[in-house]
């Protein structure tokens, strides 16, 4: 299974690389989606039931954390995928281009699916830098004088970062020089006989390292530029998937510490870059003035929600993984639909959108939704983890922090929501000719918040059991 | 309860498909489903409050939400009904109204969803035992009321307010949230049931808690100081969003805080007496502001936060008479909350409709701008007096029942011999008095100056007479208000249940006592409406044969040369401002030559809000100057990028090497 | 002898700061591949012969030959002979370097104390090769710079990994390497579009993104 | 029993109008109208047509009736010594000021009815006045049901015994404050003037200028009544409850007469304060009422403390 979709996308993206033919295209991204549905969906039946061949047998695992990643990651690839035919339409871009886009696009999702799938640390490694590269030149791909700014500071801070996080990695194969091996199954086996020492000091660097990647304050600061100068459907991925997939790395390794019982460290670590990010976010929703770059902080507090759950134990394992969802989701599908803005109104700039509601009323619907999604408002599901994250808070006596994170999450509600109604409220004047957009322009931002209101309301049976199989699988 | 939840799914979906009917049917398609919503929840209602008891049903949720009670106990069920009625008023009162609308489809048919989606879900947060549940079906009530405040989201000005609202509806939901979290996270168990025993544990946690559950219920109430967005959301909304607003949904607010007294066995003095402060602080600032305005929607809305503030009190006596054991003096307390909080609703949604008829006329809210409107829509106005009279508490009409009563239980308070409960009461009770002649000041300048006198502006000449759809609910709201005026004794019965459920012992000899007070104010002001009628017919002979004639006003020879000469709102409350300047200051703008023959000079006052600019804006200045220290960070210069990434590095080493 | 072949490693970066010609950074680059070459083949400690290659071809190739090469041609084409402009002077910078030289061979030594099995010169240099190379990258304007800058540290990072006993699957180091090569490239084709669009590889010119 | 004192009191008002300017004119020098001369106006207006604002409405013409009725329906709660009230309930005394409060809001917008800046002048100072008095009276009435642990007129009046010294005190205090309220309701020296017409300090008289005939009679009539009601308190306050009923009604009677002699007194000796001054004098009430209520409390609770 892991091979067909570590693999096969490969032999996809060059096909439609070198086929040059927009079917071709076309067929490719969709059948790798589908194809990533499809394995998904297999894998929940039995997700201990997969294919490898002999040599890679070790490297790669299904496990339930990397199902529910991989699985969230395929909607929001799948609903991407079809975005990106509407995203052809509006500009109309050569055959070149669209297969440059494909193979690339492929790329990306191959080396984030390798990040989720490795059960080798240094591996993982390898992926995440891979993810970097990938999603360069993608960033790069209007080849605006902007984009070319914001690729550069991506792909050479992330980069710095990661090779961090590969010192962060030796120094932790010098800490576990007993047990030599930096597969994660012996890593959580023996964490008990790792240096304790070397071990804080080996995830200083590598919380450096993914943590940049992440996107998480003070190591964001590429990150607006980067999703912000991106186009749509790629912004839509390096959030609502790149970020989960830094994260899951940061999520494996700090398990070690889980299992060495020395979570203490990590988890003030993460409280306090958590809260970092939720300022960092509050201080700049207020005065922006380029609606994605709106889009791109919120992924930066979204994070920093996950790192402060994460540290909150088996309570916060479940806020996380609601979470992470409810972002990915939310957030794709506001990146999705700010490509329709864009396209609209062929402008970033916040005072030059005004009535959507009256222009198209379908994206400003979608527009408000997704934000209502996004800022927490039930009966989407980031409300829920808002309120166990509060509860947990409480729970492990800590109470005293809802108050900065109240204020945080205030602010940072009011900012996003007083942007968003600026643009959607209103008449326009100045354009009143509608634009049409095609079915892919709405569609998948649709199934991505009907997704959501389910698991708002009513998460299903399956993914429950696959949730509390994944909070009872760390000891 | 199957058949209750059903009418809230009717009322639902009346809004949804008023999405899919043609422009000029919407109004009248959710008219019908109002109307069948009648049907499927007063039944219940009636059956609830007439014989007690109460019906439940138990929802099965996944994680995290588990297990949710739905149950409708008499509480509940007075907010269900003038929930229902309050939708089936607004739903024929926008048929007419909406008309001003005509031609802007998407947006009538946004606000007929949305009117759907916030009765629903008050509906249903009224049955709600479940904490998320709640807390969502909460939300899901401010966003639908958010996007019906901002229905006319082209004028800036009302996007203003829109936003505003729902920042403040964030803050109140965040306390709501910290508190349901930490209760549950306390009990281990979101049903409200299980909140009972830490709330009664009488330790510093349980008070706190209290404190942010009246926070995050006040704001939505309207309390001081967290009234502030209710003045400005009111004006922006459509008139039949505002009346169902300021009549039904803030009142979700006191649902909410009486839901939380009555998981407490007998609440503490400390809070009840701090109930008692706020709302007679609220009373007198809401009312003290009304009397300022100038505009007409405005000064409801400081009115509906006067009436808050009543109701508060009464909720505060109650706790007091709780508290101390009193059951007589609880009982008229709860009494005197619940009858107000009908009350309230009765004349609030006349006269806001008045208020909005009046601008679908004239096409102003100025008071200033209005006068002598009795000549041109004299059934409005007639049925308006009836409800500035009862707004005022007035004997004869509804509001003087609820206020009686309130006052009564702090009669019965003077009977125990505390003294901070006397101080309490003798203040409060000369509180009261103090609100309702303010309000007679209030209400006789919107009416005297609105409805009486000469026009103070020229209106368009054509000013049709009023339609049936708004004729129809201004009579039963007045129905209804003389029903209740006239015979308290008789409506009284139907909120025994209620009371019963907030004292817990037996109160049924003290019930009947109250009704027989009732029944003796009722004799009275039947008698006095009797010999209104004798002076009436006695002037009406003596004049029979007499020359009556008809001349412009004497005024001690002084002729009046123009209607703009007439006293006006403003001068007519300025030498009581000028008493309690203090409580409401004055933003007074004059610019006048100081030569010998002066031309033309410019005079401009206007009022704001107390606690808006002394706490509000102050806050939220400082907050942004915080923030504003950080705006360096993003320089955009990649190097110092990379550098915060090693400081912070760094700082973690540095740390290791420590601990 | 190989303590030798890393003390003259540690020095380059001290040749690094003291220079300020591109070219020769280049030339140091190349270099410092050559001497990594030298430390692999010098000390053969019992690894699988199939690693070693792998490290001689990484090191004697791609490190000193290829990447070197490809960058100068990167600079000819882009003419830059100009001097690069550190935000410090060339003495303050040079004064850093040595205090990073301390710094990392005091670090070196505390730690071979408290774990015995890594040879504290080795890490003492390449904890210096790596801190250093940080420093240059924050404190150079030219982007080119920043690029060799990140090379010199990928040089430490190996070096890092080669005073550490146990070594690292074939599967990773091939990632590795691959990864290392894409990002080069990567590097160079950013760098030549920056040369475009902005005349000059000045990092100030990227400061349009900010808030 | 008790009709028969209504009855009396329901003829009389006008009567100690009359007595008013009677004595008035004696402190004048001058011989003065008949005691009686107020009914003769009244009488007199009875008899008249009227002349009505165009641009008043059906407020105007109703408000009069509204306003007399309240004094009667006001008169019947009002209880008399030993005799009781009429009509008794526990919390009258709300109705009792809820009665006024009602007249009075029917006169405030008959007076903005005529459209003329004249009478909303007029209507506007009686508001603010109120506002004062108000609450005052409420304190005097709730700290009487306080002290005597009463919540009705007539049980309040029947427990008031010249028991101790506080009660005294504490009756004293009201009976000034009340006494005031007498003059401001009744628009007396040194609050308003009730002889001119054409002054811009003017309150109640103002509000009333565009009304004549029976309207006008009627109108006179019921600020006669309002100043009876009030004083009848005053009177309630002062009768010792230890007499049989024939002398305490006496006493009733006389006091309600000396306090129209008072007034009247005050009247031709004080000149009218200015308009602005007005407030603090009626604030002085409220201050009296006050520190009666601290005296109450003292004698409630001090006693074991």
């Amino acid at each position: 299974m892991i091979t067909l979709v570590l693999i096969l996308p490969v032999f996809l993206g060059l096909l439609s690389f070198f086929a040059k033919n927009r079917i071709v295209n076309r067929i490719a991204l969709l059948g790798t989606a589908l194809v990533n549905i499809g394995v998904a969906a297999s894998c929940w039946f039995d997700y201990h039931w997969y294919w490898m061949p002999e040599g890679l047998q070790e490297y790669f695992r299904i496990d339930s954390i990397g199902l529910y990643f991989f699985s969230v990651m395929a909607i929001v690839f799948i609903s991407v995928a079809f975005y990106s035919l509407s995203y052809f339409r509006q500009h109309d871009f050569s055959v070149k281009q669209e297969s440059l886009y494909v193979l690339e696009i492929l790329l990306f999702e191959i080396a984030m699916t390798g990040v989720i799938f490795s059960t080798h640390l240094a591996l993982l490694w390898v992926f995440v830098e891979a993810t970097t590269l990938s999603s360069a030149l993608l960033i790069y791909f209007e080849k605006k004088k902007s984009s070319l700014e914001a690729a550069w500071k991506y792909v050479f801070i992330c980069s710095i970062g990661i090779a961090l996080a590969f010192v962060g990695i030796i120094l932790l194969s010098i800490g576990s020089s007993s047990i030599d091996s930096l597969f994660f199954g012996d890593l959580y086996k023996y964490a008990s006989e790792i240096n304790p020492f070397w071990l804080k000091l080996s995830f200083a660097f590598i919380f450096v390292g993914l943590g940049t990647k992440v996107g998480i304050a003070p190591f964001h600061a590429w990150l607006p530029d980067a999703h912000s100068e991106a186009p749509s459907p790629v912004s839509a991925l390096l959030s609502g998937t790149l970020l989960n997939t830094a994260f899951l790395g940061i999520f494996r390794v700090q398990e070690i510490f889980v299992y060495a019982h020395q979570e203490s460290f990590t988890n003030f670590l993460f409280q306090v870059t958590g809260f970092l990010s939720l300022m960092v976010c509050s201080v700049f929703i207020l005065k922006l003035k380029n609606y994605k770059r709106m889009l791109a902080y919120s992924s930066i507090e979204n994070m920093g929600l996950l790192f402060i759950a994460l540290s909150l134990g088996k309570t916060g394992i479940f806020i996380v993984l609601l979470q992470a969802l409810a972002h990915s989701f939310s957030k794709a599908s506001l990146f999705l639909t700010s490509g329709n803005i864009l396209y609209l109104y062929r402008s970033k700039k916040i005072d030059e959108v005004n009535g959507l509601l009256k222009k198209d009323p379908r994206t400003g619907w979608l527009w408000i939704v997704s934000m209502l999604a996004i800022i927490g408002m039930p009966p989407f599901p980031v409300f829920l983890s808002k309120f166990l994250l509060i509860n947990a808070l409480w729970t492990h006596g800590l109470e005293w922090l809802a108050i900065p994170f109240f204020l945080f999450i205030i602010i940072i509600a009011y900012g996003m929501s007083k942007t968003v109604f600026k643009m959607t409220f209103g008449d326009n004047e100045e354009h009143n000719s509608r634009t049409k957009l095609n079915l892919y322009a709405y569609l998948p931002q649709i199934v991505l918040l009907i997704i959501l209101l389910i698991i708002g309301i009513y998460i299903p049976q399956q993914v429950l059991e696959l949730i509390n199989d994944i909070v009872n699988s760390i000891n | 309860m199957e058949f209750f939840l059903f009418g809230i799914f009717i009322i639902f979906t009346g809004g949804i498909i008023s999405i899919f009917t043609k422009e000029k049917f919407k109004g009248i398609v959710f008219l019908i489903f109002a109307i069948a919503l009648q049907f499927f929840i007063l039944p219940t209602v009636f059956k609830i409050l007439i014989y007690g008891g109460q019906i439940e049903s138990l929802l099965m949720f996944p994680e995290p939400i588990g297990f949710a009670y739905l149950r409708l106990d008499p509480l509940s069920a007075v907010f269900a009904l003038i929930i229902s009625a309050g939708a089936l008023l607004f739903a024929i009162y926008s048929i007419e109204y909406m008309k001003m609308y005509s031609g802007k489809k998407s947006e009538l048919s946004s606000y007929y969803f949305f009117s759907g989606l916030l009765i629903s879900s008050m509906m249903f947060l009224i049955l709600a035992q479940n904490a998320i549940l709640f807390l969502i079906i909460w939300e899901v009530m401010s966003v639908s009321s958010f996007f019906l405040v901002s229905f006319e989201n082209n004028k800036p000005e009302v996007q203003k307010a829109g936003i505003y609202y729902l920042a403040a509806m964030q803050i109140g939901a965040a306390f709501l949230i910290t508190a349901f979290a930490f209760t549950s996270a306390s009990s281990g168990s979101l049903d409200f049931n299980s909140f009972r025993n830490v709330l009664n544990s009488s330790n510093g946690f349980s008070t706190l808690m209290f404190v942010f559950f009246f926070l995050g219920f006040g704001t939505k109430a309207g309390f001081v100081p967290l009234h502030t967005w209710l003045p400005r959301a009111h004006p922006a909304a459509p008139t039949g969003v505002s009346a169902l607003m300021s009549g039904v949904m803030i009142k979700t607010g006191l649902y909410g805080i009486l839901r939380i007294i009555l998981m407490l066995d007998s609440p503490g003095a400390g809070l009840s007496y701090g109930i008692v402060i706020i709302s007679l602080l609220t009373a007198v600032y809401g009312i003290a502001n009304a009397i300022a305005q100038q505009d007409l929607k405005k000064l409801l809305a400081y009115s509906s936060i006067e009436n808050i503030g009543i109701i508060g009190l009464g909720i505060g006596i109650g706790m007091l008479g709780l508290s101390y054991n009193k059951p007589e003096i609880a009982i008229l307390g709860f009494l005197g909350a619940i009858l107000h909080i009908i009350n309230h609703f009765i004349f609030k949604f006349l006269l806001f409709f008045g208020a909005g008829i009046v601008y679908s006329k004239i096409h102003t809210r100025n008071i200033e701008k209005l006068g002598g409107l009795v000549k041109i829509l004299p059934y409005t106005s007639y049925i308006l007096l009836i409800g500035f009279l009862a707004i005022s508490g007035m004997p004869l009409l509804n509001g003087f029942v609820g206020e009686f009563a309130i006052y009564l239980g702090m009669i019965e308070g003077f009977s125990v011999s505390n003294l901070m409960l006397n101080i309490t009461f003798i203040v409060s009770f000369a509180g009261l008095a103090f609100i309702g002649v303010m309000a007679v000041l209030c209400f006789t300048k919107v009416y005297g100056i609105c409805f009486l006198g000469l026009p103070r502006s020229e209106y368009k000449t054509d000013i049709s007479e009023e339609s049936i759809w708004y004729k129809l609910p201004l009579m039963m709201l007045t129905i209804l208000i003389l029903v209740i005026g006239l015979l308290p004794a008789l409506v009284l019965p139907i909120f025994y249940n209620v009371v019963q459920e907030f004292i817990r012992v037996d109160v049924a000899n003290e019930f009947t006592n109250i009704l027989h007070i009732y029944r003796m104010i009722s004799f009275t002001t039947l008698g006095f409406l009797g010999v209104v009628a004798f002076f009436y017919l006695l002037r009406y002979f003596l004049l029979r044969n007499r020359t009556v004639t008809q001349f412009k006003t004497w005024d001690c020879g002084y002729q009046v040369q123009s209607s703009r000469f007439q006293y006006t709102g403003s001068s007519y409350v300025q030498p009581f401002l000028q008493l309690i300047a203090e409580l409401v200051p004055q933003k007074i703008k004059l610019d006048k030559e100081r030569v010998l023959f002066p031309k033309e000079g410019f005079f401009r006052s206007d009022n704001q809000d107390f606690s808006e600019r002394y706490i509000i804006r102050p806050m939220i200045i400082y907050i942004n100057r915080f923030f504003s220290m950080f705006a360096w960070i993003q320089s955009g210069r990649m190097q110092q990028y990379i550098l915060y990434g090693l400081i912070f590095l760094v700082l973690i080493l540095i740390w290791i090497f420590w601990v | 002898m190989n303590n030798i072949l890393i003390i003259l490693l540690g020095t380059t970066m001290l040749y690094v700061f003291a220079v300020s010609r591109i070219e020769a950074y280049v030339k140091t680059l190349a270099f410092q591949g050559v001497l990594l070459f030298l430390l692999v083949i010098i000390d053969i400690r019992q690894m699988s012969w199939l690693n070693i290659a792998f490290l001689a071809v990484e090191t004697l190739l791609i490190k000193t030959i290829i990447i070197p090469f490809f960058l100068l041609r990167v600079i000819r084409k882009n003419e830059i002979i100009r001097e690069v402009e550190p935000y410090i002077t060339q003495f303050y910078s040079l004064l850093i370097s040595v205090v990073i030289f301390i710094f990392g061979f005091v670090a070196a030594f505390w730690a071979s104390e408290s774990n015995t099995d890594i040879k504290p010169l080795y890490f003492g240099t390449s904890l210096v090769l790596i801190i250093a190379s940080l420093f240059l990258i924050i404190s150079r304007k030219k982007i080119i710079t920043h690029i060799l800058g990140y090379l010199m540290l990928e040089n430490g990072i190996f070096l890092l990994s080669l005073s550490v006993a146990n070594e690292m699957p074939m599967l990773v180091n091939v990632g590795v390497l691959l990864d290392f090569f894409v990002g080069v490239y990567l590097f160079a084709i950013f760098f030549n579009k920056i040369h475009e669009m902005y005349d000059g590889g000045h990092i100030d010119v990227l400061t349009e993104l900010k808030d | 029993m008790k009709f028969l004192i209504i009855l009396i009191l329901i003829v009389s008002p006008l009567f100690f109008t009359g007595l008013i300017n009677k004595v008035k004119a004696i402190w004048a020098g001058r011989k003065g109208a008949s005691v009686f001369q107020p009914y003769y106006d009244v009488f007199k207006l009875l008899r008249k047509g009227e002349v009505i604002s165009r641009t008043t409405s059906f407020v105007f013409k109703v408000s009069p009736a509204v306003n007399i009725s309240a004094m009667f329906f006001a008169l019947m709660l009002i209880p008399f010594p030993l005799v009781g009230s009429l009509i008794s309930f526990p919390g009258d005394f709300v109705l009792f000021a809820y009665l006024i409060g009602i007249s009075r809001f029917f006169m405030l917008i008959a007076a903005l009815d005529t459209g003329s800046s004249f009478e909303g002048m007029g209507a506007s100072r009686e508001i603010t006045f109120s506002t004062i008095v108000e609450p005052a009276f409420f304190l005097i009435i709730g700290s009487l049901a306080l002290l005597t642990n009463q919540n009705s007129f007539s049980t309040i009046f029947e427990m008031l015994a010249f028991s101790s010294v506080y009660t005294i005190l504490v009756k004293i205090l009201f009976v000034v404050s009340l006494f005031i309220m007498i003059l401001v309701e009744g628009c007396r020296v040194p609050v308003d003037d009730p002889d001119t017409h054409l002054e811009l300090t003017m309150i109640h008289e103002v509000m009333v200028l565009d009304y004549s005939g029976p309207d006008l009679a009627f109108i006179l009539y019921s600020s006669a009544l309002k100043m009876v009601l009030i004083s009848s308190i005053i009177a309630n306050l002062l009768t010792p409850s230890s007499l049989d009923v024939g002398p305490a009604l006496l006493i009733f009677v006389a006091i309600l007469l000396a306090i129209s002699v008072l007034i009247a007194t005050i009247e031709s000796l004080i000149a009218r304060s200015r308009i602005s001054h007005v407030p603090q004098f009626i604030f002085l009430m409220t201050a009296l009422s006050l520190i009666a209520f601290g005296v109450i409390t003292f004698f409630l609770h001090g006693n074991y403390k």
